[in-house]
C-alpha cells in the first residue's frame, strides 16, 4: 500500500458514503441505517492498519501526500500523520460507528440527512487532524462547525437554535480571529523566504520576534481556547450539549472539543515556542479554574447533560494543565486525557441518551432508586462514572496522574489546586449516581423502565473494554504519542532554555546526582 | 470659423448646467419634472463630451454622445410608463407621496 | 506466586460477572470463600518460605509488568512480600475468609447475595494489592479500590437513602485523604525520582535533609491520606456513618482491614516519618488525640454497631500514637489483635442483631446471656480482650504501646492512652451488659424470633475468639528456645519479626530505637494499665450489671447530650464545608455563568439589534432624502479631493 | 463672432434651464427645456459636431420631448402645489446643496483654469463630420452599437408592459377586473392637479 492514497482515502470515503446516502434512491429508515453503519465500520477499520503501521520513532510526518491545490497562493493538499494524529483519528473512527449505532434508537425524522451529516463530519474531523498545510487546515476547522450546527439545530431540544446559533458564533468569532493570524503569517512567510506556502513546517521554521509571536499566538490561543473551551469562553458548551441529539453531543463532546487542545499541541506550541512559555502562567491559571469552576458548577447542576457538559470543562482544563506543564509527563497527561475524556465523556452522554430516549427527561430529581430496575445499566454507569473521576484501574487514572505529576515538577501549588479538582470530580459525580440510582423508587414512571437491549449493550462493550485496556496498560498509547511531544516540548524549551522548577530528580545534588542514586 | 471657443469655458457652462440639473432634482415634488431636471444632467455630460471631443480632434465623444441618447431615450421612455402606472395607482405623482419602498 | 495472591479474589469477581445468576448461592458462596481461602493458603506458604529466607534477605518480589514509562517517569505493577505486609497479607487473608464464612450465613437470605460476594471479592483483591504493593502507585490502586468497595458495600441495601448518602460521605472523605496521599507520591517522585518503596528509601536520607519542609510536606500530605483512610481525627466522620452496610462489611472494612491501611502506611514510610520529627510528632498528638475523643463519644452510644465504630476510632488511635513515639512494630501488634477482636466484636453484634432480626439499639435488647450461649460466650472474650485484662491478646499490645509511649518520654500522650484505656473498658462493659446482662427489654415479636445463630457464623467466631485469646502470646519474649516468661527484655517475637523492616538493630535506619525501660518500671506500667482496665470495669458493672437506665444521663444530662450527638462534629463539618462549596457552585453557575459570560455575550447581540434598528430611520422611503444624501456624498467628495 | 454665438447660446441654455426648475406648471417646464435642448444644439454647431446636433434635435427635442408633453397631458396636471414645512426644508436644503455644489465647482477651476488646447487644427475635412462618425461608428463601435438596438428593443417592451397594466404586483385589480382597470385608466380625468 505504498503509492495508495491512503490518507486521503481516510478523509473522502465518509465524505463519499454521506453523499451516497444523501441521495440513496430507496427511502426506507432501514437502509439508510444499515448502509451508515457499514461505512462508519469500513471507515474504522480503514483507519485500524494505522495503528501498527505507524513508526513512533520516525522524525517528520508520515504517510504523507502532497497534491497541487492553489498553486497561485502557494497552498497545497498536503497530509501527513504523527502520533497524537493517529490517537485522535483512531478515536474519531471508533467513536463513529458507537454513535451511529447509538442513534439507531433515538432518531426518527429525517434519518437519512442525520447519517449523511454524521459521517459527513467524521471527514471533516479527519481532515482537520490530518491536514499540514494551514490552509487547508483552516477549511476543514471551518467544515466541521456545519453539520455540527445542522445536528444541534435540526434534531436538537427545544432551544435548540439559540444552541446552534451561540455555538456556531462562537467558534467562528475565535476562528475567524485565527484565519487573520493565519493569513498574516502566510504574507510574513512570504516577505522573509520568498516562497509563498501554506506548509506547516515552513511556519515551524520561521523566526519570529516576541511581540509577532505573542500577538499571533495570542490569536491562535483564542480560537483554540473557545474550541477545548476554556475557562471564560465554555458558556456555549454546557447549552450545545443540552440541546444536542445524543449522536451530536457524544461527537461534539469526545471528538470536536479535542480539536482545541489538538491545536495547541500542533500549532500553537511549536510555531510560537516563545509566546507559549511566556503565557504559561495565564493558561495554566485558567485551567486551574476551569478545573475548579467546572466541578463547583458541575455539583448544583439538575440537568444530566448539563452537569456531563460542565464535568467535561473541568476535564479538559486538567488536559490543558499537563500540556502546559511543559514537561513529558504533563504532556503525555494531557495527551492520555483528551483520549480517556473522548471515550469516557462520550460514553456518560450515550448512558444519558439511553435514559433520555425512555423518560424524556434529564432532570435528576425526576429519577431515584434506578439500580434496581435497570442494575446492567447501572453497573455501566457506575464503571463510566469512576473512569470519568479518575479511579486507578481505570483510564481516566493515568492521564489524571500523569497531569497531577507534570504539573507538580513544573510548579507544586498547581498540582495541589488540581488536586482540589480531584476531591471535587468525585462529590459532583457520586452525589448525581446516589440521586439517580440509590434510594427508594421515588417515581411512578421509573418502575416500569427497560434495561438495555442487547444493542445498546453491543455500543457500550467497546468502550468498557477501552476504559479497562487504557487504564491498565496504557504503554503502547503512551509511547505512540511520546516521540511528537517531545518534540514539541524540546521546541519550547530550546527557545528558552527554560527547564523546569522542580526537578530537584534530574537537578544533580550536591555531590550526588539522585536520579542516578535512586536508579 | 475663426477660433473655437476653448474648452474651459465650455466645461464652465456644462458644470453650470449640470448643477442646475441637480437642484432641479432636490427641489421639485413633481416627477416628471424631475425627469427633465435628470435630461438636463444628461445633456450637460453630452456637451463635456462634444466639447472634449472637439478640444482632442477625435470622434469618439461624439459618438459616445449618440449612445447617451439612445439610453436617455429609453429611461425616458421606462420612466415616464412608471409613473403613468404610480399615478393610476396613487392618483399623484409628488414624490414625497410615495414611498412603496419603505424600509 | 506472589502476584497470585490479589489475583485470585480477583478471578473469583471475574467468574462472578461471567456466569451471573446461573451460579446460584451455593455456588457463590464457595467461589467466594474459596477463593479467599486459596489466598490466605499461598499466603500463608510464602510467609513460611520468606521466614525461612535469612533474616537480613528476607523480601519476595514478583514484578509484574511496566505500567506506565513516560521520560524519567517509570512505575511498574509489582508485589512485595517482606515481614511487615506478610503480617498484613495474613491477617487479612485470615480475618477476610472468616468473614466470608460468616457472611454465607449472615447474608444467607439476602435478595442480591451474588452481588455481595463479587464487592467483597473485589474488597479482597484491592486490599491485597494495597498490602502487597511494591510501590506507592500500586498501593494507591488498592488504596482508591478499597475505598470503592467500601462506598459500594455501605450502599449496599440499595433503597435506604441513608446507606446512600453514607456511601457516599465515607467515598469522598476517602478523596480527600486520598488527594493528601496524592500530593505526597508527586513529592516523593519529584524529590527522589521514583515512587518504587526501595529505591524512595534508599534515596531519602540523600535527598531530603532530616526535618525541612520538603519531607514534613511529603510525610504529612501522606498522613493526610492515613487519617482519611484510617478514621482518625480531621476525617473520621464517615466511619459511624459506614455502619449502614451490613455487619460483615463493617468487621471486614471498618474493623479488621481497609481502617488499618493508613496505619500500615505510616508503618511503610516509618524512615520518612523518623526524618521528619515535626511529622511524626504530629502523628502521635492526632493517634492519642483520636484514642480519647473516640472512647468519650463511644461512652454515650445506644446503637451497637456505633459503639463499636467509635471504638475502632479509638483503637485506630492507639496504633497511630505508637507510630508516632516509634514503636512501629507495637503499632502493627495492636493492629493484629485488634483485627482479631474487633472482627470478632462486630460479628458478635452481627449475629445479636440477627438473632433479634434486624434490631441494633441497645436499650431494646438485655438479658440476651441465656438465650444465645455461644454469641455470649465469644462477646465476653472479646469484651476481656479489647479491655486489656492479661492474658489476652489486647492486653499485650496496648501495654506495649503504653510502655512504649512512657519509655520515649511522651507522657502526655502517655496518659492519654491510660485514660483511653479506662473508657474503653468501660464502654465496652456497658455493651455486654446491656446486650447480655439485666432485665431483656425485647420487644414482644424480636423475642419470638429469638434464635442462636447457625453453625457457618458461630464457627468463625469462635475461631476469632481463640486468635483473641491466643493472639497476644505472638508479642511475649520468647528466646529462641522458648523460656519461661522471665524478663520482657530480647523483644517480642513479632518485634523480632519486623526487626529487618523496622531497622531496630537491623539497617543503619536514622529511626531511633524507643529506649528499653528498666526491670521494674516495665511491671509497674502493666500493674498500672491493668489496674485501669479493671477500673473501667467496675465503674461499668456498678451502672449497667443491674438498672436499666442510663446513669450518666441521670447525673450529667448536659455532657450526655454532647456526647451522644457526637460532639456535633458533622452538623460542623456540614456548615463549614459541604454547605458553602454548594453555595458557591450556586453563586457561580447563577451569577457567571448566566449573568456576566451570557451577560456580555448576550449583551454584544442587543448592541448590534439597537444599532441596526437606529439605521432603519433612514430608510423613509422616500426617493428625495436619498438624492439628499446621493449629493450630499458627491459634494463631499469633491470637497475631499479640493483639500488634499 | 463665435465668441459671442457662444455667449448667446451660453446665457439661453442657462435661462432655460432655470426657467425648467423654477416654473411652477410643468408645460413651462417641458417648453423651456425644448428650448434649452436647441441652445444645446447650437453650441454642437460652435464646436462643429453638425451630426450630433442634428440628432440632438431630432430626437431630444422632437422625439422625448414630445413623449414628455404627451404624458403630462395624459395625465392632466395643473401647477405644482409646493407648501408644507418638510418641502420647504426640503427645497432650501436643495437649494444649499446646489450653491455648495456651485461653489465647489468654482474652487475647483479656480486652482487649475487654464485656457486648455483651444482645437486642434481642423481635420483634413475627410467629408463632413456625419460621414466620420458614421465610419467610426461602425467600425470601431458596432458592438456598443448593436447593444443599444437591444437596450431600445428592451425598453419598448418595458414602457409597454408597464403602461399596459400588466405588471405583477403593481395593478392591485385582479385579472378578472382586467376591464374595469382599463376602463378607470382611461379616465383619469384631472384628479391629481387640483389635489
Amino acid at each position: 500500500m505504498n503509492d495508495f492514497p491512503w490518507l486521503s482515502w481516510l478523509i473522502f470515503f465518509p465524505l463519499i458514503s454521506a453523499a451516497l446516502i444523501a441521495v440513496l434512491p430507496g427511502t426506507s429508515g432501514r437502509t439508510v441505517k444499515t448502509l451508515a453503519a457499514v461505512c462508519s465500520i469500513a471507515e474504522f477499520l480503514f483507519s485500524l492498519p494505522l495503528w501498527w503501521r505507524y513508526q513512533p520513532g520516525q522524525p517528520g510526518w508520515q504517510f504523507a501526500e502532497q497534491h497541487a491545490w492553489l498553486p497561485g497562493l502557494g497552498a497545497t493538499y498536503h497530509v501527513g500523520i504523527d502520533g497524537i494524529a493517529t490517537l485522535l483519528v483512531l478515536l474519531t473512527t471508533l467513536l463513529t460507528p458507537i454513535v451511529v449505532f447509538g442513534a439507531f434508537g433515538s432518531v426518527e425524522k429525517r434519518e437519512r440527512e442525520f447519517y449523511a451529516l454524521l459521517l459527513a463530519m467524521e471527514a471533516a474531523m479527519i481532515g482537520t487532524f490530518l491536514s499540514l498545510d494551514l490552509l487547508l487546515f483552516y477549511v476543514f476547522w471551518e467544515a466541521m462547525l456545519v453539520p455540527m450546527y445542522l445536528l444541534i439545530g435540526v434534531w436538537g431540544g427545544p432551544r435548540r437554535v439559540y444552541a446552534a446559533v451561540k455555538f456556531f458564533l462562537y467558534t467562528m468569532a475565535g476562528s475567524v480571529l485565527m484565519l487573520v493570524a493565519i493569513l498574516w503569517l502566510y504574507l510574513h512567510q512570504r516577505a522573509v523566504t520568498g516562497i509563498p506556502t501554506f506548509a506547516l513546517d515552513a511556519f515551524y521554521a520561521l523566526p519570529l520576534s516576541g511581540a509577532e509571536q505573542t500577538w499571533l499566538f495570542l490569536a491562535f490561543a483564542f480560537a483554540f481556547a473557545i474550541k477545548v473551551p476554556m475557562f471564560p469562553f465554555h458558556t456555549w458548551l454546557p447549552d450545545a450539549h443540552v440541546e444536542a441529539p445524543t449522536a451530536g453531543s457524544v461527537i461534539l463532546a469526545a471528538v470536536l472539543l479535542k480539536m482545541g487542545t489538538f491545536g495547541y499541541v500542533r500549532f500553537a506550541m511549536p510555531i510560537f515556542p516563545a509566546a507559549s512559555a511566556a503565557f504559561t502562567p495565564w493558561i495554566v491559571a485558567l485551567a486551574l479554574i476551569g478545573i475548579l469552576y467546572g466541578a463547583l458548577v458541575a455539583m448544583v447542576q439538575r440537568d444530566l447533560k448539563k452537569l456531563v457538559a460542565y464535568s467535561s470543562v473541568s476535564h479538559l482544563g486538567f488536559c490543558m494543565l499537563g500540556l502546559y506543564a511543559l514537561n513529558a509527563q504533563g504532556m503525555a497527561g494531557g495527551m492520555m486525557t483528551m483520549l480517556n475524556h473522548g471515550v469516557s465523556t462520550g460514553a456518560l452522554f450515550l448512558l444519558v441518551g439511553v435514559i433520555y430516549e425512555r423518560r424524556h427527561t434529564r432532570e435528576i430529581a425526576e429519577f431515584g432508586g434506578l439500580w434496581k430496575v435497570m442494575p446492567v445499566y447501572a453497573s455501566i454507569f457506575l464503571v463510566v462514572m469512576l473512569s470519568s473521576i479518575g479511579l486507578p484501574g481505570t483510564n481516566g487514572f493515568v492521564g489524571e496522574f500523569l497531569v497531577l505529576l507534570g504539573a507538580f515538577r513544573h510548579e507544586p501549588w498547581w498540582a495541589i489546586v488540581a488536586g482540589l479538582g480531584v476531591i471535587l470530580s468525585a462529590v459532583y459525580m457520586l452525589w448525581m449516581f446516589m440521586r439517580v440510582f440509590f434510594g427508594p423508587l421515588t417515581h411512578a414512571a421509573n418502575e416500569k423502565l427497560a434495561d438495555l437491549t442487547l444493542r445498546e449493550r453491543l455500543v457500550f462493550a467497546p468502550l468498557l473494554i477501552l476504559i479497562f485496556w487504557m487504564g491498565v496498560y496504557p504503554q503502547p498509547l503512551l509511547d505512540r504519542a511520546q516521540p511528537t511531544l517531545d518534540r514539541t516540548v524540546a521546541l519550547v524549551k530550546q527557545r528558552l532554555m527554560m527547564g523546569d522548577r522542580i526537578t530537584r530528580g534530574d537537578v544533580a545534588r550536591p555531590g550526588v546526582s539522585v536520579a542516578e542514586a535512586a536508579r | 470659423m475663426m477660433h473655437d471657443i476653448p474648452l474651459a469655458w465650455m466645461l464652465a457652462l456644462s458644470a453650470t448646467v449640470f448643477v442646475i440639473g441637480v437642484v432641479g432634482v432636490l427641489v421639485r415634488r413633481n416627477a416628471l419634472v424631475i425627469f427633465m431636471s435628470i435630461e438636463l444632467m444628461l445633456n450637460a455630460g453630452n456637451l463635456a463630451f462634444v466639447a472634449f471631443s472637439r478640444a482632442l480632434g477625435s470622434l469618439d465623444g461624439q459618438v459616445f454622445v449618440f449612445f447617451v441618447m439612445t439610453v436617455a431615450a429609453a429611461e425616458v421612455a421606462v420612466g415616464l410608463a412608471i409613473i403613468v402606472n404610480v399615478f393610476r395607482l396613487k392618483e399623484t405623482i409628488y414624490v414625497d407621496e410615495i414611498n412603496l419602498l419603505k424600509g | 506466586m506472589l502476584a497470585l495472591i490479589p489475583a485470585l479474589p480477583l478471578a473469583a469477581v471475574a467468574v462472578n460477572l461471567i456466569l451471573g445468576d446461573r451460579l446460584g448461592r451455593r455456588g457463590t458462596a464457595f467461589l467466594a470463600c474459596g477463593a479467599v481461602f486459596a489466598s490466605f493458603v499461598l499466603a500463608a506458604l510464602s510467609v513460611i518460605h520468606l521466614a525461612s529466607l535469612p533474616p537480613g534477605a528476607r523480601t519476595m518480589v514478583a514484578d509484574v509488568y511496566t505500567w506506565m514509562r513516560v521520560g524519567d517517569f517509570k512505575v511498574d505493577v509489582a508485589f512485595l512480600l517482606d515481614p511487615l505486609s506478610s503480617v498484613m497479607v495474613l491477617v487479612v487473608t485470615g480475618v477476610g475468609f472468616l468473614i466470608h464464612l460468616y457472611s454465607v450465613g449472615y447474608m444467607a437470605h439476602d435478595a442480591s447475595f451474588r452481588r455481595f460476594f463479587l464487592y467483597l471479592n473485589l474488597f479482597m483483591f484491592a486490599m491485597l494489592t494495597l498490602v502487597l504493593a511494591k510501590n506507592f502507585l500500586v498501593m494507591f490502586v488498592g488504596w482508591e479500590g478499597v475505598g470503592l468497595c467500601s462506598y459500594l458495600l455501605i450502599g449496599f441495601w440499595m433503597d435506604r437513602p441513608s446507606a446512600a448518602r453514607a456511601g457516599m460521605k465515607a467515598f469522598v472523605v476517602n478523596r480527600i485523604g486520598d488527594f493528601g496521599f496524592l500530593l505526597g507520591m508527586l513529592t516523593l517522585f519529584a524529590w527522589t525520582g521514583s515512587l518504587d518503596y526501595e529505591r524512595v528509601f534508599a534515596a531519602a536520607p540523600i535527598v531530603f535533609h532530616p526535618g525541612t519542609l520538603a519531607i514534613t510536606f511529603a510525610t504529612l500530605a501522606l498522613l493526610l491520606g492515613a487519617t482519611g483512610k484510617s478514621a482518625q481525627i480531621p476525617l473520621y466522620t464517615w466511619l459511624p456513618d459506614a455502619m449502614e452496610g451490613p455487619t460483615p462489611v463493617s468487621a471486614l472494612i471498618h474493623a479488621a482491614t481497609m481502617v488499618t491501611a493508613g496505619v500500615y502506611m505510616v508503618a511503610r514510610c516509618h524512615i520518612l516519618f523518623t526524618m521528619a520529627p515535626f511529622s511524626l510528632e504530629t502523628v502521635a498528638v492526632i493517634g492519642a488525640a483520636t484514642a480519647l475523643f473516640a472512647a468519650t463519644i463511644g461512652v454515650a452510644q445506644n446503637d451497637i454497631k456505633r459503639v463499636l465504630a467509635y471504638s475502632t476510632v479509638s483503637q485506630l488511635g492507639y496504633m497511630f500514637f505508637a507510630c508516632g513515639v516509634g514503636a512501629f512494630g507495637a503499632g502493627i501488634f495492636h493492629l493484629m489483635t485488634h483485627a482479631f477482636f474487633k472482627a470478632l466484636l462486630f460479628l458478635g453484634a452481627g449475629s445479636v442483631i440477627h438473632a433479634l432480626s434486624g434490631e441494633q439499639d441497645m436499650r431494646k435488647m438485655g438479658g440476651l446471656a441465656s438465650r444465645l450461649p455461644w454469641t455470649h460466650g465469644v462477646m465476653l472474650v472479646a469484651c476481656v480482650a479489647i479491655a486489656g485484662i492479661p492474658p489476652f491478646a489486647g492486653f499485650f499490645s496496648k501495654d506495649e504501646i503504653l510502655s512504649a509511649a512512657f519509655a520515649s518520654g511522651h507522657y502526655g500522650v502517655w496518659v492519654a492512652g491510660l485514660l483511653g484505656a479506662v473508657l474503653t473498658a468501660f464502654y465496652m462493659f456497658r455493651l455486654y451488659f446491656l446486650t447480655f446482662r439485666g432485665s431483656s427489654r425485647l420487644t414482644h415479636e424480636a423475642e419470638h424470633h429469638l434464635h442462636e445463630s447457625p453453625a457457618v457464623m458461630v464457627a468463625p467466631l469462635v475461631v476469632l475468639a481463640a486468635l483473641s485469646v491466643v493472639g497476644g502470646f505472638v508479642g511475649l519474649p520468647f528466646q529462641e528456645g522458648g523460656r519461661r516468661l522471665t524478663t520482657l527484655e530480647g523483644g517480642a517475637a513479632l518485634e523480632r519479626w519486623l526487626a529487618p523492616v523496622f531497622g531496630e538493630g537491623g539497617a543503619a535506619g536514622a529511626s531511633h530505637a524507643v529506649p528499653h525501660l528498666s526491670f521494674t518500671t516495665e511491671w509497674a506500667l502493666i500493674a498500672v494499665s491493668v489496674a485501669a482496665a479493671a477500673f473501667g470495669i467496675a465503674m461499668a458493672s456498678r451502672a449497667y450489671a443491674k438498672a436499666a437506665g442510663e446513669p450518666i444521663a441521670e447525673k450529667a444530662p448536659r455532657l450526655y447530650g454532647l456526647l451522644e450527638h457526637k460532639y456535633w462534629i458533622d452538623e460542623l463539618y456540614d456548615t463549614i464545608a459541604v454547605r458553602p462549596i454548594r453555595a458557591l457552585g450556586d453563586v457561580l453557575w447563577r451569577f457567571w455563568d448566566e449573568k456576566i459570560v451570557d451577560g456580555t455575550v448576550n449583551g454584544v447581540a442587543y448592541v448590534v439589534e439597537w444599532a441596526s434598528a437606529v439605521l432603519r430611520v433612514f430608510q423613509t422611503g422616500f426617493v428625495g432624502t436619498y438624492a439628499l444624501f446621493l449629493t450630499l456624498g458627491v459634494a463631499a467628495l469633491i470637497a475631499h479631493y479640493l483639500v488634499r | 463672432m463665435t465668441l459671442a454665438l457662444f455667449a448667446a447660446f451660453a446665457a439661453l441654455l442657462v435661462g432655460c434651464s432655470l426657467m425648467v426648475i423654477l416654473h411652477r406648471n410643468p408645460v413651462a417646464s417641458a417648453l423651456f427645456l425644448v428650448l434649452a435642448f436647441c441652445s444645446l444644439a447650437g453650441l454642437y454647431l460652435l464646436l462643429h459636431a453638425e451630426f450630433v446636433a442634428m440628432v440632438q434635435v431630432i430626437v431630444y427635442a422632437g422625439a422625448i420631448m414630445v413623449l414628455f408633453l404627451f404624458v403630462i397631458m395624459y395625465l392632466n396636471l395643473r401647477h405644482d402645489v409646493e407648501q408644507g414645512i418638510a418641502v420647504a426644508v426640503r427645497r432650501g436644503a436643495g437649494w444649499i446643496l446646489g450653491i455648495l455644489l456651485l461653489a465647489e465647482t468654482v474652487a475647483f477651476f479656480k486652482g487649475r483654469w487654464a485656457e486648455g488646447p483651444v482645437s486642434a487644427p481642423d481635420l483634413a475635412p475627410v467629408a463632413g463630420n456625419t460621414q466620420a462618425i458614421g465610419q467610426v461608428l461602425y467600425t470601431r463601435y458596432l458592438f456598443p452599437f448593436e447593444i443599444t438596438s437591444v437596450l431600445l428593443l428592451v425598453a419598448m417592451v418595458g414602457a409597454v408592459v408597464i403602461a399596459k397594466g400588466r405588471g405583477p404586483g403593481l395593478h392591485p385589480a385582479a385579472p378578472a377586473a382586467d376591464a374595469a382597470a382599463d376602463a378607470k385608466a382611461a379616465a383619469p380625468d384631472h384628479a391629481g392637479g387640483e389635489a
